[in-house]
């Protein structure tokens, strides 16, 4: 029953845009715009077939590690960055100016420094999906409640530890808002990436079937993108509302009457 | 995390309240301008010292010799002009769509269930994938390259915004309720206050997310703009000068980030990461 | 150099331009567009009555479907990209010429080179190794394998990677690549630093090889037929102006590209003419469907004038 | 005034009852149950008693009895398990007009983006009240509870008793029918509080404003009150419903010397206590023989 | 035991200070203010006092006039803008080890992410006390506060006086050398109270740990306290320093019914309500002789 109506949830409104869709491309016939039966055909043709091996898996293997890192990354300089407050302006300038830069420019100068390899790849992910995480992280960790920070801190509850038991879980609810954003990035990115200098991937697939007019093909890839984004969200939620168990607890226990 | 780490963080830390009077800590923009001629330098030495060759990657002095060159031209100016405009006006959609979305949404459990799939579905989708869609709806001009900027700016300030709205302090919404606040009014004086912190790191996010989607558009669309600029150098084989004018953009980004920062200051004055600074 | 030029999308639009059809082309803003530029600078078009708006875009992405959607009423691309959209659906016709190869052996404006100490000495020592194309699946990988195969290599075991022309010299130099397929600026560019040539591919193909041309869609040859005639009429007489005044070519690239001087000097241009060789892309037609770049060869007196 | 007969399954000792259009507030077999993933937490089990318009009672129990929980049920701010809250002779669904609550976490009811002065303001601006009335009151609010030197400062640079006070201050300035306090006076001292606590009878006669007043001071719910509702422990019951039958004229120094205010406080004292230890009213015992005991 | 001459430039009237190797916490000429953005705050002026090692003192004084900031400064949480606090002799920099502080917004001091034993347990578990250990003295704790009950809890799940005695089993648990709170009781009922006023005595008399406790209850100060440090309202001086030369040995019935208890807690009220109205102690004021005269 529980099951259904989550089922319910996930499927309703999807639903109700495909048949939108296709009601809306029941007449004219759009080069650009498949109807949703032969995006369908597509897809099937498209994906189920070697190319998943091929093109998909290590796509979603560099995402994975992009993305990971990207976290470790954006969490413990986030930090550092959020809690010394000199490092926070020495940093800032440089660091914005870095986000500012389009990752397709930064693609040739990272071809330059690593070379034409999977590693050149995932620094462009990470350059790009770093930021969510550093910057939520930077502001979760700057707006730790007062109080408890006190309470902690006469407790003798330093480096580590506060770390562990204060800072992390008090800025957990930004961080994970971050690392929700992070991921979307970082399939984004992963396109990006093998858009430059690159011969197979989903990205790279989903680019040259732009580029050869496949239309439905692209299309369908795009759908790929769309259901790997979702199902890394859903595996996102799932950890969430472990990991925010307190939190939600807490923000819900009155709104669920 | 070292000692300083830990005080630093404090509503008033101790050791540098104590040292502040004698010896004066560098202001926050000395500081700052320290981190970046640190990186200049290191982007001196890369090519100076030669692990990749300067005819690549040109050394930084070299580089803002160029940019200096094209601060005197207008076509310069027009350019970065033509990109701040939809810079500007790209984000400023995404935020009034975000955060009108975000705020219907967020308040609605049963929404945010609905709609839950579907944004995590559209979320994802590249916007640099989007391109012949926004070329067939507009041709090569600037409203091309707004649509890929609203697209990719939107999602960062709507997540954000949920987030934030989900954050709200139930004592204070049940103040809120009692004194018989409704629900457009509890908005303009809880929700949105709360979720303030979040909106302003979204905006940040997006803010550059919006600049990067703007010169990426002009740069695979060819709209007008430091994006197309940076394809001409580029094919052109003018290395310095596309250089010169990604060291614009990154500098734009500063920019932008300084005003951001400074209108987080004034609205923001009263959260517990502002106030930490201005104590003592 | 290293200055953006202020090289915009607005043509200079004749004063009194009254009486002039505005059409909007789009072009890529390379050497080989240049008789458009120039044509246009020499009052061709007006001439015909048409008032251009040259368009830059940047590549085939946002081109064809510029020309699908109506934004664009012509527009400049290479013979395979037209080629790919009419055999995925679209019906796309070539209106005029716009580069082709130089037919001399020994210099051409694109070939596929090697690092000066690399082994291979020919086309078919490029088997087993990685080379560089702009764009995979389009007219650099389909002539390189035919001439590999020419040259007695098997094309199927080439390894193409995308590189961007401007990037590709780096790539080579660093080891990323074994061989590079580069265009003019930068093979000029690249040669002077020593890369040596093994290839010339466009002309070894075929020596008339058609590389580039205009188009429009076949509904809009066919609905306004005297627009698209004049503005044949106005390209074909472009093309042999910048046939024969190469150093005005020159001049006018400057004005729209990034590239310095010295190497506008020194590169090779492609040769401009009317007429389009059916045999040459013929040759590149059935190249093209036999490494799968297209699924059957194009018909091609749908798809040329 | 007798308690009329309660239907719920447990028969428990109600509060007084008084005749449906008699009442103001009515609270009818009320429970409340905490669902959380370590189980079920029954914090009210079961209450029922009646409010006059115009009353000023006083809930008193000992810690975690659910005297937060009661008001948030009253207000409208959380559905009760069973049972319900009738204002007026009308369900209450959702916060009520006219009603001020003020919350026991004080420091998190006030809006901390808000000067002291926009808190105790926003709901008279809310409400449209014209900018001089509003004006008005809220600097008679600010004023009565000692606050009128700190409109401008921000509820984060006050003392603990300040925030308290401007969450006082906002619901008085708000002049409600109805007015709910959850401990309003526990970070004020001694002197502020006697203050305090004649400003609210004060107000309470001006505007006849009906009172329930959740307090932990033995002394202040016989001060302030015409009748202490005492909580017996959790799962909570009404241990027993008491009329402080003081005269209404109270002054600080002459009434707490009364003789009558000393049994009165020393009963309310020994049901605290038993009420502690885990003793619970029997179902037959009255509330009111329970009082005249005590007194006797 | 005579103040000793005070070097500051308001000459104020000092509390109690001994000399230095016999004092444990010594305040010397204490001065805090606030920056903000509306000018700066004055909450207080000048203090001087001593604590005596294992010595029980109770601070009271009118709501805002700054023990939270005083107890701030003594804790190392927050720098005097004056003057300095030495413990043992060495000036206070940071927060020191082994002192606890119960702090006044309890439901913002505690970890909402941790459930209650997690938060009782975790100072212990950070100075690596043995498993065995710990796990006893949190029991002990959680019992003696009542909450043996509740320890897989969250803290939000609890009610607000349940959560302030979380607050004191962390810091009870801790076994500290010092215990600062700040109006630790304020949240619970009377029974409650008695019982973890009791509970302090006891701490304090089994771990002879130094005891600093800000009240707003009189008769609590009075009843707890070896010592009552009155505070004058703000700008903060002290304004006595009373010896409470009851007993050793106290209970709640027959300590509070002593002639001297009321005594006491009379001169107390009069002296906060002397603070109140702004009178100011008077330099020359002994505060020695002051008490004397209430008890004569
Ligand atoms: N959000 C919640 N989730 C689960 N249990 C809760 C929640 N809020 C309160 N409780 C439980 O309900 C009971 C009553 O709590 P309530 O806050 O109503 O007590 P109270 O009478 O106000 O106590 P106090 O005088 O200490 O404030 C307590 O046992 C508490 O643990
Ligand atoms: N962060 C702050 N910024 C500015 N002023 C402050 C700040 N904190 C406290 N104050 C001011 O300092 C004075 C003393 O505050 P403090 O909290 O120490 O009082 P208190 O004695 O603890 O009062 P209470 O008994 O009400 O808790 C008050 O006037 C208050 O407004
Ligand atoms: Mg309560
Ligand atoms: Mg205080």
């Amino acid at each position: 029953m529980r099951f259904l109506k989550t089922l319910g949830y996930v499927l309703a409104l999807p639903l109700i845009l495909v048949a939108i869709w296709w009601a809306s491309t029941l007449g004219e016939t759009n080069f650009f715009v498949p109807t949703p039966a032969l995006l369908a055909e597509a897809f099937a043709e498209t994906w189920f077939g070697e190319r998943i091996v091929s093109d998909v898996l290590p796509s979603i293997g560099r995402l994975v590690v992009g993305v990971v890192s990207a976290i470790i990354i954006g969490i413990v300089a986030g930090l550092l960055i959020g809690s010394i407050k000199w490092l926070r302006d020495l940093t800032e300038p440089v660091l914005e100016f870095f986000r500012a830069i389009p990752p397709p420019v930064l693609v040739p100068v990272l071809m330059l420094l690593m070379g034409i390899t999977d590693g050149m790849k995932v620094a462009v992910i990470i350059s790009g999906c770093v930021w969510p995480v550093l910057l939520n992280t930077i502001e979760g960790v700057r707006a730790i409640d007062g109080v408890l920070s006190d309470s902690a801190h006469t407790y003798g509850i330093h480096g580590w530890a506060r770390v562990k038991y204060l800072v992390l879980p008090s800025a957990g609810p930004q961080i994970m808002a971050g690392i929700r954003q992070c991921l979307s990035i970082g399939l984004i990115l992963m396109v990006i990436s093998e858009m430059f200098a690159s011969s197979s991937g989903l990205g790279f697939t989903i680019v040259q079937f732009q580029r050869s007019f496949a239309i439905p093909e692209m299309w369908s890839g795009i759908v790929v993108l769309g259901l790997i984004g979702v199902a890394l969200s859903f595996i996102f939620q799932w950890t969430e509302r472990r990991v925010l168990r307190w939190y939600h607890g807490l923000r819900e226990v009155e709104n669920a009457v | 995390m070292t000692q300083e780490a830990v005080t630093a963080n404090t509503a008033a830390p101790i050791p540098r309240g104590r040292k502040q009077p004698a010896k004066k800590l560098p202001s926050k923009q000395l500081l700052g301008i320290a981190g970046i001629i640190g990186f200049l330098l290191l982007w001196e030495l890369v090519p100076r010292v030669g692990i990749v060759e300067p005819r690549f990657l040109p050394p930084a002095s070299e580089v803002i010799a160029a940019l200096i060159t094209d601060f005197g031209l207008t076509a310069f100016w027009v350019a970065v002009g033509e990109t701040m405009l939809a810079w500007a006006i790209g984000l400023v959609m995404a935020i009034v769509l975000a955060v009108v979305l975000g705020f219907i949404i967020g308040s609605s459990m049963f929404l945010r269930k609905f709609t839950n799939s579907t944004v995590e579905f559209l979320r994802p989708i590249p916007s640099v994938a989007l391109i012949p869609l926004a070329v067939l709806l507009f041709g090569v001009k600037i409203e091309s390259t707004l649509m890929l900027v609203v697209y990719a700016s939107f999602w960062q300030v709507f997540i954000q915004v949920l987030y934030g709205v989900a954050d709200v302090d139930n004592v204070a919404m049940q103040t809120a309720k009692s004194y018989g606040l409704g629900a457009m009014a509890r908005v303009r004086h809880v929700v949105f206050p709360t979720a303030l912190p979040y909106l302003m790191t979204g905006i940040r996010l997006a803010a550059s997310v919006a600049l990067i989607l703007a010169i990426t558009a002009e740069l695979v669309i060819g709209s007008p703009g430091l994006g197309r600029e940076i394809a001409l150098a580029q094919s052109g084989g003018a290395i310095s000068g596309m250089y010169a004018l990604v060291l614009a953009t990154g500098l734009i980004g500063v920019v932008i980030n300084l005003v951001m920062r400074f209108i987080e200051r004034k609205t923001l004055s009263w959260h517990s990461s502002i106030r930490s600074e201005v104590i003592v | 150099s290293g200055s953006p030029s202020g090289g915009g999308s607005e043509a200079p639009a004749d004063a009194g331009s009254g009486g002039l059809t505005k059409i909007s082309v789009g072009v890529i803003p390379i050497v080989d567009t240049a008789p458009i530029w120039l044509g246009d600078e020499k009052g061709f078009f007006a001439e015909e009555g048409l008032e251009l708006d040259l368009q830059t875009a940047t590549g085939g992405a946002a081109i064809v479907p510029g020309v699908v959607s109506g934004s664009f009423d012509f527009a400049f691309s290479n013979l395979i990209s037209v080629m790919v959209a009419n055999d995925k659906g679209l019906d796309l016709q070539f209106v005029a010429n716009g580069a082709s190869t130089t037919g001399e052996e020994g210099t051409g404006f694109g070939a596929v080179v090697v690092p000066e100490d690399s082994d291979i000495q020919s086309a078919a020592d490029l088997e087993g190794k990685t080379v560089s194309v702009n764009n995979l699946s389009n007219i650099g990988d389909t002539t390189i394998k035919h001439v590999v195969e020419q040259d007695g290599g098997n094309p199927d075991n080439i390894d193409f990677v995308e590189v961007a022309f401007p990037d590709a010299p780096a790539a080579l130099q660093n080891g990323q690549v074994d061989a590079a397929w580069i265009l003019d600026p930068f093979l000029t560019q690249a040669r002077s630093e020593g890369a040596r040539v093994i290839s010339w591919n466009f002309t070894e193909m075929h020596p008339e090889l058609d590389i580039a041309g205009y188009f429009t869609t076949s509904e809009k040859v066919q609905s306004e037929p005297e627009l698209v005639e004049k503005f044949t009429r106005a390209m074909n007489k472009s093309l042999e102006y910048a046939q024969e005044n190469p150093q005005e070519v020159r001049d006018i690239v400057g004005t729209y590209t990034e590239i310095d001087a010295e190497t506008l000097a020194e590169l090779t241009l492609p040769e401009y003419r009317p007429e389009f060789s059916r045999e040459a892309a013929q040759t590149l037609g059935e190249a093209a469907a036999k490494y799968g770049t297209l699924s059957e060869a194009p018909n091609l007196d749908e798809l040329l004038p | 005034m007798q308690s009329e007969t309660t239907p719920g399954t447990t028969p428990a000792p109600a509060g007084k009852t008084l005749p449906g259009n008699e009442a103001m507030l009515s609270v009818r077999n009320l429970k409340k149950v905490y669902k959380t993933d370590g189980g079920d937490i029954e914090a009210v089990r079961n209450l029922t008693f009646d409010l006059k318009a115009g009353e000023l009672a006083c809930l008193v129990g000992p810690s975690g009895s659910g005297k937060t929980t009661l008001l948030k049920c009253i207000s409208g701010l959380m559905a009760p398990t069973e049972g319900e809250v009738l204002l007026n002779g009308t369900r209450v669904s959702g916060p009520p007009k006219k009603m001020a609550v003020v919350f026991q976490e004080y420091g998190r009811s006030l809006f901390p983006w808000m000067r002291v002065r926009e808190n105790v303001e926003l709901p008279l601006k809310n409400q449209g009240v014209p900018r001089a009335e509003r004006d008005k009151l809220v600097d008679d609010a600010l004023e009565a509870v000692g606050l009128s030197h700190v409109p401008q400062s921000y509820p984060w640079q006050l003392s603990g008793g300040m925030q308290q006070r401007v969450a006082i201050a906002r619901a008085v300035a708000y002049q409600p029918e109805v007015l709910l306090m959850d401990e309003p006076f526990a970070a004020v001292d001694a002197q502020t509080r006697a203050d305090l606590e004649d400003l609210i009878r004060t107000v309470w006669r001006k505007l006849g404003v009906t009172v329930l007043f959740v307090t932990h001071d033995i002394d202040e719910s016989v001060y302030l009150g015409e009748r202490v509702i005492i909580l017996s422990s959790s799962p909570t019951v009404i241990q027993e419903d008491l009329a402080i039958d003081l005269p209404d004229e109270r002054d600080q120094l002459n009434t707490r010397s009364l003789p009558r205010f000393t049994e009165l406080r020393h009963h309310v004292y020994e049901q605290i206590q038993l009420a502690k230890q885990g003793h619970r009213p029997a179902a037959a015992v009255q509330t009111d023989s329970g009082a005249g005991s005590a007194t006797a």
